[in-house]
């Protein structure tokens, strides 16, 4: 109840002040999210209660469905001697270097695609058809193709995360509105000035969203690719526990996963945040 | 500001996309036939690469033997139950999760997990629960399916113009009222691009499912194809997913276009 | 002696593919929005140029500004035809047009920077724009940090960062409220008055139009040439007081009265337009 | 709520007042005690008026949380405004004021804290089907076509859609958007939707409308038309309208009576009769009475900005 409240017009000038402040602020935004999941917290223990408690009661076999404390104790066993470690690095290695590839590969095809009309109108037809073949379908032919070994396995990926972003350039291209064009132009930018300090910044937001959503993907073609035909890999170590109906650590792998996935996934979107901190939005909708 | 008219089925807009599609198509018959070349100059290994003629054999062969429509309705079976079931569950739960901020808060960690997780790494969970029959196919369909519905019709809740949600409350609509005459209408396009975001994903769930654990089906085919050097029949199943892949998104997208008419393309100068 | 001289200037477009307008119950796919439009424009004056939606108002600043070339006729920037973008004009826009990545300094600097300006030199020049519109404390904030009124003011800075010869402003102030337009205006025209640059101004505003212009050029209909120019006889330096006076009032009068027939006539044309449904 | 988080900051004259929320629980007298107004001239006048009066506010007070501060601001501070029969009255006032606020409070829309808002001397609470409002944004249903965007209010109030329709077409006649019934919204220009938005508050056929700065979203030149418009429209219907606006050649030009109010929180500086006699014409603003009027309400405007602080 400081003084200065009393006079009208100050207010409005204070309220002012604070309302740019804000944007600074990159506590509440944070405090706001906890707010949300925080209402989550019941669901989760009572799964996790129910989880325990169903194997332990007998009420479903253990066989199918090993406690929840056994399963996070073997994966702490995993991670403490290590074993599981290996397999993640080894996953996180393919997906990532087939990710890279995808990554240097698209996005500058992506700009021409979506800068050089001529270019499209002759590709276009062709990179629609492509995207649409299943990455799973083609699985056999990529092993055909090149083997059992770790080629076949990065060039899935490379082709599974490769449309996503190919997309998401054009259409960051594509969405630049004209009016900064325009700007630029009749600043006198040349055609090199006009890409870099125009274009490029303005089709990164969609960029950044193309490489999220390949990264997923990459993820989930590196599990699938290690199911089928490997030695090493997260993928290999679930299958390799079902086939020897290892079943609590079948879990611990697919938990080992989920959380491996919500890191990634998180790891994206900050750095998604970071690459378009011009654009203010506090929008913490990573479940897209 | 000013908007003109836009007159989408005009002649003009016609030939464009004629034009546009022989120039498409000119690209992609290229690559057929420097394929074919490369196949009858021995360039490549004959053993690891077909030959668009020996694809298309193959495709005369499977579809004369019978194989290919036993394998496809094994498929389309589990693939329309699955999309089925993920319809039913996933646009009640997603229009809730959006207009609900408790159910949003409760079960968000859930679904954040899940879809953070690969669900090709719960497949061998569905098979020790479901056994390797077709109820476990189902279940992988439906939950390859399910989230980009849930995903899109919260966006759609939360996305609702408060603007008119405003002008509703003005004219003393009822909260059931705001949502049948403004929640709704807004979520559908929203619902159109999930059910053909879906149905890709679906698609992709069947052929998952019958690589990894199956006795029957395309994805099935292929595989033991694959892993007994049939080249050609491989593709040939890979050509038999890409068309259908291709059919389904292009009717979901029409489909989807109708009921976004009232949204309608304008050039402002 | 004119700055800028337009004679018999033309300008088509054709729309873009699957687009179709009505030209009197015809379809066509081109429309002329300017036809036949000579204007001169002295050196150093304030002109405006006021006309219904449409008119092909802002086509001719984008001709002037090199952005796009005339169908027909010539545009003269100081006795040389305009034809690429020129370092002695400067653009603002209605949208304002700042470069959202960039923070309000370094969007003063964009165009100093094609000039090859040194970075010591293209600070200081946008630090003293800064504070000439009172934004000194705001350097460092992106446009979505800025309010409308700010955003506008550093879009003016930007393009008074060349010292450009000839402004063109595009509805500048259209998208702000009331009175940030007013306040904006008064700023305007207080910063212009102490400068010899030459301001082509596009407004819909009237109030607006009369307050600032030295000549107000009312544009007919599309497609746009100049229908009648008139001669602003308002003292300077102007004031915000100067709005309420008669002889403001009588200004005004004199522009609606150019305006009015045109304005009618392009609302027929407007609702012609949209001729089919479902 | 605690008894001591209540500030209320308005400076009128140079009397300071601070209000604690204990008496925004008070009875009347106390209130009307507390603070007194000092009351136009003119609205003595306006006493000798017997037409009916449609809407009348007492002593309104609104009150909003500051979320920065965690203190509750007042918006609006014991207003008291009687609209007759068929009057046309005007609220203006800088932006930021509280004149939206309090048409959103008319419209039910915003809760107030104190005194009570009257239609036909019944006392409203909460959105109702006897006061209809057009907001500044068109803000049509963009998915229904123009027609049934007109009957969008009668079908929320029950009415069936054949009997809605029938209507439509007499509001689209009325807003002369004739062979339009059938476009979507956003095939029609900024105007043409603005009509619609109107017709769609009159079809509500309202003892009161509510007009929100209804033509601030559009640009000069149009605005000058739906002016004129609205006020042939006006005329010919005969509501009773209070409307706020931004623009004071606007809120001269149809009203008969224009209330300033006061910068935040607002409460009613000036109450000012037009005496430009009907019907009216557009032309009326290059009179020198009306620049007379419009400088009179601007530099008391003026005035009030610049003990507040300035804005």
């Amino acid at each position: 109840m400081s003084e200065e409240l009393v006079v009208s017009g100050r207010v409005v000038q204070k309220a002012r002040a604070i309302d740019f402040s804000r944007y600074k602020n990159r506590i509440a935004p944070l405090l706001e999210d906890l707010n949300t999941w925080s209402r989550g917290i019941p669901l989760v223990l009572a799964f996790f209660a129910l989880w325990e408690a169903l194997p332990r009661l007998g009420i479903i076999d253990t066989l199918f469905l090993p406690p929840f404390s056994t399963t996070v104790q073997t994966l702490f066993d995993l991670i403490v001697s290590g074993k599981l470690l290996l397999h993640v690095i080894v996953s996180l290695q393919r997906a990532a270097i087939g990710f890279g590839l995808a990554f240097l590969i698209s996005v500058p095809f992506g700009f021409l695609m979506g800068w050089y009309n001529k270019f499209e109108r002759y590709t276009d037809l062709l990179v629609q058809s492509l995207r649409n073949v299943s990455t799973f379908a083609l699985l056999p032919i990529f092993l055909l193709l090149f083997g059992l070994g770790e080629p076949s396995k990065i060039a899935i990926i490379f082709y599974g995360a490769s449309w996503q972003l190919l997309m998401n350039t054009i259409s960051g291209v594509k969405s630049v509105d004209p009016i900064y064009i325009k700007a630029a132009k009749s600043m006198g930018a040349s055609d090199w000035d006009l890409f870099h300090k125009v274009i490029l910044p303005a089709s990164i937001p969609s960029i950044a969203v193309g490489a999220r959503l390949g990264a997923k993907i990459s993820l989930m073609v590196v599990i699938a690719a290690e199911m089928i035909g490997a030695k090493s890999g997260l993928g290999f170590f679930i299958q390799n526990a079902q086939f020897n109906f290892m079943v609590p650590e079948m879990y611990a792998g697919i938990l080992a996963l989920a959380i491996l996935g919500l890191a990634v996934n998180y790891l994206l979107v900050w750095v998604e945040k970071r690459t378009t901190y011009w654009k203010g939005e506090t929008d913490s909708s990573f479940l897209g | 500001m000013r908007k003109l008219t836009v007159f989408q089925k005009s002649n003009t807009a016609k030939k464009e996309k004629i034009l546009n599609l022989l120039l498409g198509s000119s690209v992609i018959t290229l690559f057929l036939v420097s394929w074919e070349l490369l196949f009858q100059f021995k360039v490549v290994n004959p053993l690891f690469i077909s030959a668009p003629s020996r694809v298309v054999l193959a495709e005369i062969t499977i579809i004369k033997d019978g194989s290919l429509l036993t394998n496809l309705s094994v498929s389309a079976k589990e693939f329309l139950l699955g999309y089925a079931a993920a319809i039913i569950i996933g646009f009640p739960f997603g229009i809730m999760l959006g207009w609900f901020k408790l159910i949003r808060g409760s079960f968000g960690p859930f679904i954040a997990a899940l879809q953070a997780t690969p669900r090709i790494a719960l497949m061998p969970l569905f098979i020790i629960w479901f056994g390797l029959g077709i109820t476990s196919k189902i279940v992988v369909v439906l939950m390859s399916a399910i989230f980009p519905l849930i995903v899109n019709l919260r966006v759609a809740m939360t996305t609702i113009d408060s603007d008119l949600i405003h002008v509703a409350r003005a004219y003393g609509a009822s909260r059931w009222q705001i949502f049948r005459s403004i929640a709704f209408p807004t979520s559908l396009p929203f619902l159109m691009t999930g059910l053909r975001l879906a149905a890709g994903r679906g698609l992709l769930g069947v052929i998952v499912a019958e690589v990894f654990g199956g006795a029957e089906g395309i994805g099935y085919m292929i595989q033991y194809a694959g892993s007994t050097f049939q080249t050609d029949k491989v593709f040939a199943g890979v050509l038999v997913v890409a068309v259908t892949g291709i059919t389904l998104d292009f009717t979901l997208d029409r489909l989807g276009r109708y009921f976004d008419r009232w949204r309608g393309e304008v050039a402002v100068h | 002696m004119d700055i800028i001289i337009a004679e018999k200037v033309n300008k088509k477009f054709k729309l873009k593919q699957g687009q179709n307008i009505n030209n009197n119950g015809v379809a066509s796919n081109q429309i002329e929005v300017l036809n036949g439009f000579d204007l001169k424009i002295k050196k150093g004056e304030f002109l405006v140029l006021v006309g219904p939606s449409g008119s092909g108002k802002s086509v001719f600043l984008d001709l002037v500004g090199g952005l796009s070339t005339p169908t027909g006729g010539v545009v003269y920037l100081d006795d040389k035809p305009v034809e690429a973008p020129s370092s002695k004009t400067a653009y603002v826009f209605q949208q304002y047009a700042l470069f959202p990545w960039r923070t309000a300094l370094s969007n003063i600097e964009f165009g100093l920077e094609s000039r090859g300006v040194l970075k010591e030199e293209r600070v200081k020049i946008a630090r003293e724009l800064l504070s000439l519109f009172g934004l000194s404390d705001f350097e460092d904030r992106f446009p979505y940090q800025l309010s409308g009124g700010m955003q506008q003011r550093v879009a003016i800075a930007r393009a008074l960062a060349t010292k450009p010869e000839v402004l063109l402003m595009d509805e500048p102030f259209a998208a702000l409220d009331a009175q940030t337009r007013e306040i904006l205006q008064n700023e305007l025209i207080r910063i212009w008055e102490g400068t010899e640059t030459t301001v082509i101004f596009v407004t819909h505003s009237i109030d607006e139009a009369v307050f600032l212009a030295d000549r107000v050029a009312v544009v007919t209909a599309r497609p746009g040439r100049i229908k009648e120019i008139i001669e602003i006889d308002l003292p300077r330096p102007r004031n915000g007081e100067l709005r309420s006076s008669n002889e403001f009032a009588a200004n005004r009068h004199k522009v609606w009265g150019a305006l009015k027939t045109e304005v009618n006539k392009a609302q027929q044309d407007w609702k012609l337009a949209p001729q089919f449904s479902e | 709520m605690t008894n001591n988080n209540v500030i209320v900051a308005s400076e009128n004259g140079s009397a300071k007042r601070v209000l604690h929320s204990t008496l925004l629980t008070a009875g009347v007298e106390e209130l009307d005690n507390t603070l007194s107004f000092p009351v136009d001239l003119q609205q003595q006048l306006k006493l000798q008026d017997n037409r009916q009066v449609k809407l009348s506010i007492k002593n309104l007070v609104i009150g909003y949380l500051d979320k920065q501060t965690g203190h509750t601001m007042v918006a609006v501070d014991k207003v008291n405004l009687d609209v007759r029969e068929g009057e046309f009255v005007t609220i203006v006032g800088l932006s930021g004021c509280g004149k939206s606020t309090f048409l959103n409070a008319i419209a039910g829309l915003v809760k107030h804290q104190y005194g009570e808002i009257r239609v036909n001397d019944r006392i409203v609470n909460g959105p109702g089907t006897d006061r209809a409002m057009v907001f500044q944004k068109a803000s049509l249903l963009p998915w229904r076509k123009v027609g049934r965007n007109i009957t969008y209010g009668l079908e929320l109030g029950g009415m069936k859609p054949a009997e809605a329709k029938e209507k439509a077409s007499y509001f689209v006649n009325l807003i002369r958007l004739n062979g339009f019934e059938n476009h979507y919204p956003y095939q029609l220009s900024g105007g043409m939707q603005q009509r619609v938005n109107l017709a769609r508050a009159l079809a509500c056929d309202p003892e009161v409308l509510l007009l929100d700065e209804p033509f601030a979203a559009l640009d000069a030149i149009t605005r000058e038309l739906m002016q004129n418009e609205l006020l042939e429209l006006c005329e010919k219907v005969g509501k009773t309208v209070l409307m706020v606006t931004h623009q004071i050649d606007e809120a001269v030009l149809l009203s008969d009576r224009v209330i300033i109010f006061a910068a935040r929180p607002a409460y009613v500086l000036a109450d000012i009769t037009i005496p430009i006699s009907r019907p009216r014409k557009g032309h009326i603003k290059d009179s020198e009475e009306f620049r007379n009027l419009m400088s009179r309400i601007w530099s008391i405007i003026e005035g009030n900005a610049n003990i507040g602080g300035g804005i």
